[in-house]
Parts: structure tokens; C-alpha cells; sequence
């Protein structure tokens, strides 16, 4: 099989697999979490909050007060491999004509070069936060294979991605195939492994922001 | 009957619900919950990290309600969780947590930990891995009325103190009143000086009150030991003499877990709404004041500070009220570090105060109420939860500390306008 | 063939990098005496590259035409020392062209072998004897 | 190589072609084969000594583009110098002989060459039956293994021949294979391109001439120089891909200024070959400075690759179907899941046995 001819099955086949994998397991996974219901709370509301579910899910993306200087590491780490990743991801003209070929939808990228420093400065930040992980005592503590699994599915994508765009290591269709392989393999294990959390994020960020916003409390 | 192993894994199944499903399915492992929690941060020790904390109830969740985990259990590539790991989880979930809620403010994906940890202890407590100390205090408060054991007699040996220092008479079993005031057995033991206080403001305020024979206990063991069913049976004699003597309103004291309990797991333990409204002594004294039916005169010249107990505030949303009738009453009031919702805990909520498993570690980790009151510098500090009180009391004795701790009602029955 | 770049669209391709490898190769002419020659052929030249890059040369004070196997050019540019050698074949057609820095370009000489048949050559004519080349 | 005979120089100078000529002859063939001029004089030394190979020339599943372009090539320019150095004893559609002659000219030049004549080979070989190629009764397999056999080398010249080409796109109903699928023990060069471009041809036999022997290939099989490097990297457009400036349309703002056509279906990434160097047409154009993508003909798959029009980075698979089946099935099993989920939960509420404070410790 030539590299063409990988690619083309991960643009192909590949891709659907993937995807159907990915969509199956989002679906039974979400099916899983509600299906556990949530009582009615009867207490009685707060009549004004500044809190809600609704402003959890942003509000949570910001550091809450002195938690920043603690975990510097974690936090700007966070912040620049989680912004450099989307960046890469969405305003790459390749990834948003992928997407125009799903969904139809379309909007403007970003020059290669813009996209380039996003995607070393997100792969930097990997490289720091998974240091972060083997010499911080907690981290190190709650880390199990699977930690180290999510965190190799997320570089590998950026990582060959990079080296396809740079056409370093080995010539630039198979580090293509190469790289679709990898995002397929990150799309299978999303719904299985902790980065199930881009999902789920949105949902326990929702619930945690109505529990304290009923009582008062913006979190 | 017994405790036993499959009463308490069956509780875990009961307990978990789509908040937990979701919360255990978003955790990345980023380690923040432990830079929030004070047992982490004063003693460096990663098996206090809360999420950790829960490990028993995950596997429980995955290998009962997620396919891959229920998979992984049938195949033997994941192991079901033992008595004996839950025996090793029981300081973890009960001393080394005090529900005071930091961490569930911190996560960057929205875990409510605290909420998991008061589930869990259904679990755990079912299984017989609840503390002695916690289990006594349960035993008591069931049989007795008070986790101290406090008994009507004792409360009407108070009643008669407090007429005849103030010369009114304390209303029991009154019906038809505005406010049905409850106490916990700090107050009725420790801080006599509550009930007079609460008599003299509310009396001011034209307002009617009463105490009940049957219910004068707010404080609530079984949500602290985790064992709703015995929760239950404690709120429901506040509900029962709230409903029988028809009071518009209960004044949860000055007690933090004490609001919980009756304010926000009341109802749903119950399984009714309330027709009648609970409110936290704070909440009421600022509506009188706001009502212009608590006037204060003169002003306390010390410098002092607030210490915001977590249960009322964190996980009440009564932060603004003491801020209010502080800034009228005090001068020099100076807010801590990381004051308000973001509070560090005293150390001893959440039951770990009447568990004496747990009280070097409790001491450990008042190093950071330490530290913030010395970064401070005052001497006077000043809180709404009698637990809070006590257990910083000691814990200033520990570290021979000349602080001053004082209740907030009672600091503002002291500056009655009574003219 | 359509308009490949409007006016007000700045061009950015390789003309720039090939005048810097030009000034490179000049200093390394004077300083060692070591010619370059650069195949126009090996890069990658949209219509506006080469426009650039001839613009930017300009045109020089020798121009000379070689007769061999068709027509080749060969002219110093405004900068002495760099020549564009430009080779076509019978029908006019180019089939390479080389920027060469030095002196002289390789071509313009006379070769040895060229000159030993001059020699044959002009003593046939004259009639005279040669032993020069076997 | 014929062992006898005159050496390249030898005729060149019986042509009347003066050394400067002949140098001028070297620095032209040093750019078709992109080697760098420094190469010259090497190139030089080596034709000085060099003599005529004989050729033979197969054709079998093939559309006789290879042939045209090659015939196309600038004639009567330095290519056509170099066919005229070697002997093409046999090509079935440039040969004036026919019938049993031609054939009785290819098992000639296989005797006399035996071991040094260059074999060229254009168009797929079907393996599914042997009739539906056949040149002179024999079939192409045939042809070729015999042919092969006294060969120096074998040179593949375009896609069909390198890869299998247009005859081997799915479902392939003749089974068509290429060259090197079925010659294993002879050194294989293919010259992929549909048609490649004549100076590739002619470089290679360029190269041959001069150096006696094929030059580095690469992984599959190309001659490194032509083939090193991709269309997108050589190409004059590159710097608008790295602007993120592209043409939408083929008829509109864009494409009128000549901006990058990836989002139009351009393979230029995933294609080595040297079209944006070499161009097409003595050097005029090549298919993307004419307004259109690179369709990757050079490249092995190409014709499976997925619509020509659809950017390199789309899918091209039955996403939407097998997405669409995935989520019907995730939300049969997320249902099946979600009701033992409750029936389990409902199933432990059931179970729960009231906590009274003799239940809070473990009894033995």
C-alpha cells in the first residue's frame, strides 16, 4: 500500500469508521450519564443569583482567585494547549474545508503562519503539562495509564499534523495519512477516555453552576 | 440488623445519579481540586486529593452503569471495589473532608466534589465505615434529640436564665408565630449568650417568636455521617413542630451545616416542599435592618475580621448579609484573604469535629486559618457558626493564639438601639 | 492563461531569495575566485518571478550569441560579474538558462579541443604538415 | 549498451558539433536531468565515453499518451539529440515494420543486446485473462517476462505501467497490474505521469546514456531528481497557500489573481513529480498556472483517490451514511443501557433497607 493509498483509505473509510465510532459512543455514553436521572430539588430557590448553570460552563474557564499562582503550570499550560489546539483545529483552511465537506459549513481561516505558531506553542504546552504531570506530587498520584494513553492521542494529531505541514521525517502523504490516522484514532477513544470531557464538560460545568446558583452562589 | 458491605455498595448504586455520571466522565485529572482543599495544601499529602477522595464510588459508577466498565468488570480487567478498600477510604471520605465545598468551586470542568463526598457517605456509612465519633453523635442526636445530648431540660434551664437577665419571657410551643427559633447544642452548651440575643432583636423588631419543646436541636448528624434516612427523622421534628405550630418562618442558628439540612436538603429529604420559609439568623437580621426594624447604635473599635463559615456561605449564598451589618458595626472590619465564597474552612465542618479520629489532622490544617488571621493581624474574629467557633477556639488554644471569637448576633444584640 | 498577479497584490515569491544567493556567490567570487552557476530551471519560477528577477538584473554592457546547437545568449547583467546564459535549440525554443557569477562564463572560451582542430584546420589550408593531433 | 560503435562525443563531433557545443550539450542535459550544473563536467566525461544502447519499447493496457508526449518532446531539441543516440529497435507504433517483421526486429535486438538493451515498458498488464491484451498472439505477460529477461533494465514509463494507472481503477476488471508486480529480478525504474512529462523520459535515458546505469529512485520506484519533491513545494502559488489566500471558484477573484487552488481539489501536496519546474509544452505552463489543481496523476492510486474537485482535506468516504447508521445504533444501545441503568438504580431503591442507628456499624 503506497501512502496515497493509506491516505485514501483514512480520508475514506478510515474517517467514516471513526466517525461512526466516535458518534456511537457520544451517543451511548450521554445515554449512560442521563439515563441516571436527577431528582427534582425542592428547596426553595434563591429569587435572585448571580449564579446559573448556564454561566458555569463559561465562567469555569476562568482561574478562580489565587489559583493561578499555585498551579501555574497547569493554568497557563492549559490555557495555551487549549486555545493553540482550537486555533489549529478550527482556522486551518485543510480542517475547515474538512468540515465543509461534513457539515457545509465554512468561515475564514487564519494564515499558515498564525496557524503554525498556535500548533508548536499547543504542543509545547503538552510537552509542559505532561512534565507537570510526572513531578507534581498530585498529578503524579492520580495518574493512571490512561492519563499518559490521552495525553499521547492528543499530541500525535498536532505532532504529525506539524511535521506533515513541514514536511519533515517522512514525505508529506504519509505523514497526511499518518496524521488522519491519528486524529481517527483520538476520535474512536473521545467517547471511552477522559477525553470524553470536551463533552461532558459542558454538562457537569452546567450542573455545578445550577446546584450553587440555586443557593446563591456564583461558581 | 447490621451494616454490611452489599447495604453499602447498594447505596453507592441508590446515590449515583447524571450530575455524578457526568462529573466522574469530565475529570482530566489536572490535580486543582487539591491546590483547593486544606488538607492537601498544609500537609502535601496527595491521597487527600478530594477527587481521590471518591475513587470507590467511580469504580462502583463505572462497573454499574457504563457499558465499557460493566464490560471490563465481566471480563476481570477491572476489579469490583472491597469492603476492605472502603474501610481504607473512611478517613479519606470522613476526616480528611469537612464539605466545605472549595474544591467544587475550583474545578476547571465543573465537578461538584462536595456533593459526591455527601453521597458517598450514604454509601459508606451503610457499609459500617463511618467513624465512632460520628456514629456516637448520630446515636445521640437519634435517641436524645442532641449529638451533645442535650435534653429539653437543659434548654429550659437556659430559658430561665435568659428571663432573668433580660426580663422577657421566651415563648415555647407558641403558635401561629412569625419565627420559630431553633439553637444547636453549642449555642444551648457553649454560647448561652444566643438565645438572649436572638429574644432581644426579634423582640425589638415587634416580631413573634417561639422555641418548641420537640424541636429546639438544629444541628443534623445524619447528613454529616451520610445516612439520609436518619437525616430525615431529625429534620422532620423541626418540620413537624414548624408545621404544627404554624410559623411563617424557622431561623436555622448560627450553625453551618445546621442551614443545610433544614434550608437545602430539608425539603428533598422530606420529599415536599416547605409551606413555610427557612432562613439563616444572618438573612434575618438583615431584613429586619433592611426593614428599618433593627436599629444599632454605636460602633465595636477593634479590628477584626470575618470568617465565612462554608456552609453558609460557600454553600448557602449568605456572604453579603454579615458584610452588611459588619461594615455598620465596625470600623476596622477587615476582610481575609480569600474572603467570601472562596473561604478556607475552619478545619471541623462537615462532622470531623465530632470525630475524634480525625482531630490531629484537624489541628494540621488550621495552619491555614492561621496564617490568614496572622497575615491579617487582628485579634477579634468574628463568624455565624457556633461549630466553626468551637473548633478554631481550640484550635487558637493549640497554637496559643490571642484571638478573641465572637458571634456575629451576638455582636449585634450588644449594639441594640433599645431607645 | 489567466492574469497571475494584479498590481496592488505585493509578490512574494522567489525572486528575492535568488538575488540573495546571487550577492552570496559574487562575494565568493572575488574573495576565492569560485564561480556559481544557478539552474533557472531547478526553481520554481511563476511568470512574475522571472519578470522580477530579469527587471531586477537589468541588462549589462556585453551581450554575446553562441552558434552551437542552436543559439545561446549569453549577456552580463547592470551587475558585472553576474551572467545570464540562456541555451535554444534549433527552433529558437529555450531549453535552459543559467545565472552564472564569474569573470568570464565557462562558454564564451575557446575550448582546447576546439583549438587543436582550429590548428588542423588552418594547416590543411595551408598545406602544411601538423603533428599535433593524432 | 552496444559495445561497439562510436562513443556519444565521437558522433556529436561527426555531426559537426564543436566542443563548446558539446559543453553546451552537457550544462542542457545537467538541467533535464536536475542535477546541478557543478555536475557538468562529469556529464561530459562520462558521454565522451559512452555508446548507443539498443531499446526496446513495449506497450501493452495503454492509451499511447506516453508515446505522444514523448514524440512531443521538443523535437529536434536536445532530447531529440539524445533518441538519436540510442536505437530504438523496437516500438510498435513508431516502427515502420510490421507483423512477423517487427517481431522478428525485438527477438533480434534480444539476441545481439543480449543483457544490455534497455526495455521500456508503457500500459498496465492484465493478469484476469490473458486475451484482452495481446500483441502478435503473445499475451502481455508473456511479452514482457520473455522481453524482460535479457534486459539490463527495465524502465516503466507512465502511471499504468508504474502503478497499474487507469486500468487498474476499481473495480480493475482485467486485473491490470504494473511492471514491477511481475518483473522482481531486474532493476525497475518507473517514470509515473499520465503522460509523464518527454524530459523525464529522456533524462532518464540521458542518464543512462552518460552513466551507464539508472539513477537513485525512491521509495517507489522514480528517479529522486524529477520526482524529490512535491508539486505544492515547487509550485509559484505556494506563498498564497501559506497567506491563506485561495480561489473558491475557478472563475472568480481569486483564481483571476492566480491564488492557491487547494480548496478546488489540487493534489499538488501528495504529488512528486516536476511539473511546476519543468512545465509542459516547452516550458509554457503547467496544469496549475493554467487555472487548474494538480489532479496527482503521478502517483500511485491516484485514480481511487477520491473526486478530483474535492480539497485534499475532505472526506471522501460514506461519512454521512456510516455517521448517520453510528448514531441510529449508539441510541439503540444508549437506550438498551439507559434502561437496565434504571431498572438497576430502581432496583437498588427497592433493595434499600431502612438505616436506623443500630445499623451504623458492621455487626460480626
Amino acid at each position: 500500500m503506497s501512502a496515497l493509498e493509506l491516505l485514501t483509505w483514512a480520508r475514506g473509510d478510515g474517517l467514516a469508521i471513526a466517525l461512526a465510532i466516535c458518534a456511537f459512543g457520544i451517543l451511548l455514553r450521554l445515554f449512560e450519564i442521563f439515563s441516571l436521572g436527577r431528582k427534582a430539588d425542592l428547596s426553595r430557590p434563591r429569587e435572585t443569583s448571580p449564579g446559573s448553570g448556564w454561566r458555569t460552563i463559561f465562567s469555569r474557564s476562568l482561574p478562580p482567585p489565587g489559583l493561578l499562582k499555585r498551579s501555574p503550570v497547569t493554568y497557563i499550560g492549559g490555557y495555551v494547549f487549549h486555545i493553540g489546539f482550537a486555533l489549529t483545529l478550527f482556522f486551518f483552511v485543510p480542517h475547515i474545508e474538512l468540515v465543509r465537506g461534513l457539515t457545509g459549513l465554512s468561515w475564514p481561516g487564519l494564515p499558515m503562519q498564525v496557524v503554525d505558531i498556535a500548533a508548536v506553542a499547543a504542543i509545547l504546552a503538552l510537552f509542559a503539562v505532561l512534565a507537570s504531570r510526572l513531578t507534581n506530587p498530585v498529578k503524579r498520584y492520580l495518574s493512571g495509564f490512561q492519563d499518559y494513553l490521552a495525553w499521547l492521542l492528543t499530541l500525535l494529531p498536532l505532532l504529525t499534523g506539524y511535521l506533515a505541514f513541514h514536511h519533515v521525517v517522512a514525505d508529506y502523504t504519509l505523514m497526511l495519512a499518518l496524521h488522519v490516522l491519528s486524529v481517527e484514532l483520538l476520535l474512536v477513544a473521545l467517547p471511552f477516555t477522559k477525553l470524553f470531557h470536551t463533552v461532558s464538560v459542558f454538562v457537569s460545568r452546567w450542573y455545578n453552576g445550577d446546584i450553587f446558583g440555586r443557593k446563591g452562589v456564583a461558581s | 440488623m447490621s451494616a454490611t458491605y452489599e447495604r453499602g455498595m447498594n447505596a453507592f448504586k441508590e446515590v449515583l445519579d447524571a450530575p455524578i455520571a457526568s462529573f466522574f466522565s469530565s475529570c482530566v485529572h489536572c490535580g486543582l481540586c487539591a491546590e483547593a482543599c486544606l488538607f492537601y495544601t498544609e500537609t502535601g499529602d496527595p491521597q487527600y486529593t478530594p477527587i481521590h477522595k471518591l475513587e470507590p464510588l467511580r469504580r462502583a459508577w463505572q462497573q454499574e452503569y457504563t457499558l465499557l466498565g460493566k464490560l471490563a468488570r465481566l471480563t476481570g480487567l477491572a476489579k469490583p471495589v472491597t469492603d476492605a478498600e472502603l474501610a481504607e477510604w473512611s478517613p479519606l471520605v470522613y476526616d480528611s473532608c469537612t464539605l466545605c465545598g472549595r474544591c467544587s468551586v475550583v474545578c476547571p470542568v465543573g465537578n461538584d466534589i462536595t456533593y459526591m463526598v455527601r453521597k458517598m457517605r450514604e454509601g459508606m456509612s451503610a457499609a459500617g465505615h463511618a467513624p465512632e465519633g460520628l456514629v456516637m453523635a448520630t446515636t445521640r442526636a437519634i435517641q436524645s434529640g442532641s449529638p451533645a445530648g442535650v435534653k429539653w431540660v437543659t434548654v429550659q434551664a437556659q430559658i430561665k436564665h435568659v428571663e432573668a437577665e433580660f426580663g422577657f419571657k421566651v415563648p415555647v410551643n407558641l403558635e401561629n408565630a412569625d419565627y420559630l427559633v431553633l439553637m444547636s447544642s453549642w449555642e444551648i452548651l457553649n454560647y448561652p449568650e444566643y438565645l438572649g440575643a436572638v429574644g432581644r432583636i426579634l423582640n425589638k423588631a415587634g416580631a413573634t417568636w417561639t422555641l418548641a419543646e420537640d424541636a429546639y436541636e438544629a444541628t443534623n448528624s445524619g447528613i454529616q455521617i451520610g445516612a439520609s434516612d436518619l437525616a430525615r427523622e431529625l429534620v422532620g421534628r423541626i418540620v413537624n413542630a414548624a408545621e404544627r405550630l404554624k410559623v411563617k418562618c424557622v431561623i436555622s442558628p448560627e450553625c453551618g451545616h445546621a442551614y443545610t439540612a433544614i434550608r437545602w436538603e430539608g425539603p428533598n429529604l422530606m420529599g415536599r416542599p416547605f409551606g413555610f420559609e427557612v432562613k439563616h439568623i444572618l438573612e434575618v437580621l438583615d431584613d429586619l435592618r433592611r426593614e428599618g426594624r433593627l436599629k444599632l447604635k454605636g460602633t465595636l473599635d477593634t479590628p477584626l475580621t470575618y470568617h465565612d463559615p462554608c456552609q453558609i456561605s460557600r454553600r448557602g449564598g449568605v456572604y453579603e448579609q454579615p458584610r452588611t451589618l459588619l461594615n455598620q458595626l465596625a470600623p476596622q472590619f477587615k476582610e481575609m484573604s480569600d474572603s467570601g465564597v472562596m473561604n478556607w474552612c475552619c478545619g471541623g465542618g462537615g462532622g470531623v469535629s465530632a470525630n475524634e479520629r480525625a482531630e490531629p489532622l484537624r489541628m494540621t490544617v488550621f495552619k491555614k486559618k492561621k496564617a490568614q488571621i496572622e497575615e491579617l493581624g487582628v485579634k477579634t474574629m468574628v463568624t455565624a457558626c457556633a461549630n466553626c467557633r468551637v473548633v478554631m477556639e481550640e484550635a487558637l488554644e493549640h497554637y496559643h493564639m490571642d484571638v478573641e471569637m465572637l458571634g456575629l448576633t451576638e455582636l449585634v444584640a450588644e449594639h441594640l438601639d433599645e431607645s | 492563461m489567466p492574469s497571475i498577479n494584479s498590481d496592488d497584490e505585493p509578490w512574494r515569491g522567489n525572486a528575492l531569495p535568488l538575488l540573495n544567493e546571487i550577492r552570496h556567490a559574487l562575494e565568493q567570487l572575488l574573495s576565492s575566485g569560485e564561480t556559481t552557476v544557478i539552474d533557472l530551471g531547478a526553481l520554481p519560477m511563476g511568470p512574475q518571478d522571472e519578470a522580477e528577477l530579469l527587471a531586477a538584473l537589468g541588462t549589462g554592457e556585453v551581450d554575446a550569441t553562441i552558434n552551437a546547437g542552436g543559439p545561446s545568449s549569453v549577456r552580463e547583467t547592470a551587475f558585472h560579474g553576474v551572467w545570464l546564459v540562456t541555451h535554444r535549440n534549433e527552433l529558437d525554443e529555450i531549453v535552459a538558462r543559467f545565472v552564472e557569477v564569474a569573470f568570464v562564463p565557462e562558454l564564451l572560451m575557446s575550448q582546447p579541443e576546439d583549438v587543436a582542430d582550429s590548428i588542423a584546420a588552418l594547416a590543411k589550408n595551408l598545406g602544411v604538415e601538423q603533428n599535433i593531433r593524432k | 549498451m552496444a559495445s561497439n560503435g562510436p562513443t556519444i562525443a565521437e558522433v556529436l563531433r561527426q555531426q559537426g558539433i564543436s566542443r563548446r557545443g558539446f559543453l553546451k550539450f552537457c550544462a542542457t542535459t545537467a538541467s533535464l536531468m536536475a542535477l546541478p550544473p557543478s555536475m557538468v563536467p562529469a556529464i561530459a566525461a562520462a558521454l565522451e565515453n559512452a555508446r548507443r544502447p539498443s531499446v526496446i519499447w513495449l506497450s501493452f493496457q495503454e492509451c499511447t499518451g506516453c508515446t505522444e508526449s514523448l514524440t512531443r518532446s521538443h523535437s529536434p531539441s536536445i532530447e531529440g539529440l539524445i533518441l538519436d543516440q540510442v536505437s530504438l529497435d523496437y516500438h510498435h507504433t513508431l516502427q515502420a515494420a510490421s507483423g512477423t517483421a517487427a517481431e522478428a526486429a525485438r527477438e533480434a535486438a534480444m539476441r545481439e543486446n543480449a543483457g544490455k538493451y534497455l526495455l521500456v515498458v508503457d500500459g498496465s498488464i492484465p493478469l484476469g485473462n490473458a486475451g484482452y491484451s495481446t500483441i502478435a498472439g503473445i499475451s502481455n505477460l508473456d511479452m514482457l517476462k520473455e522481453t524482460a529477461a535479457g534486459a539490463a533494465a527495465v524502465i516503466a514509463v507512465g502511471t499504468c505501467a508504474a502503478y497499474g494507472g487507469i486500468p487498474a481503477a476499481l473495480p480493475n476488471p482485467t486485473g491490470a497490474v504494473p511492471v514491477s508486480a511481475i518483473i522482481k529480478d531486474k532493476p525497475v525504474l518507473n517514470v509515473p505521469g499520465c503522460p509523464p512529462i518527454p524530459v523525464v523520459i529522456t533524462g532518464v535515458l540521458a542518464h543512462f546514456l552518460t552513466f551507464g546505469g539508472l539513477p537513485e529512485l525512491d521509495a517507489l520506484g522514480r528517479p529522486k531528481a524529477f520526482y524529490g519533491e512535491s508539486i505544492h513545494d515547487r509550485c509559484y502559488r505556494r506563498p498564497f497557500y501559506d497567506q491563506g489566500k485561495f480561489a473558491e471558484t475557478f472563475d472568480d477573484e481569486g483564481a483571476r489573481k492566480g491564488w492557491c487552488l487547494f480548496k478546488l481539489g489540487c493534489k499538488g501536496p501528495v504529488t512528486y513529480n516536476a511539473c511546476a519546474t519543468t512545465k509542459w509544452n516547452q516550458g509554457v505552463s503547467f496544469p496549475i498556472q493554467s487555472g487548474h489543481g494538480c489532479l496527482g496523476c503521478s502517483e500511485p492510486g491516484f485514480w481511487d483517490a477520491g473526486p478530483f474537485y474535492k480539497a485534499l482535506s475532505m472526506p471522501i468516504g460514506p461519512v454521512k451514511a456510516a455517521v448517520g447508521a453510528a448514531a441510529a445504533a449508539g441510541v439503540a444501545a444508549g437506550v438498551a443501557v439507559a434502561l437496565r441503568n434504571r431498572s438497576a438504580k430502581k432496583g437498588a431503591q427497592a433493595a434499600h433497607q431502612k438505616v436506623t442507628v443500630d445499623d451504623l456499624e458492621q455487626k460480626k
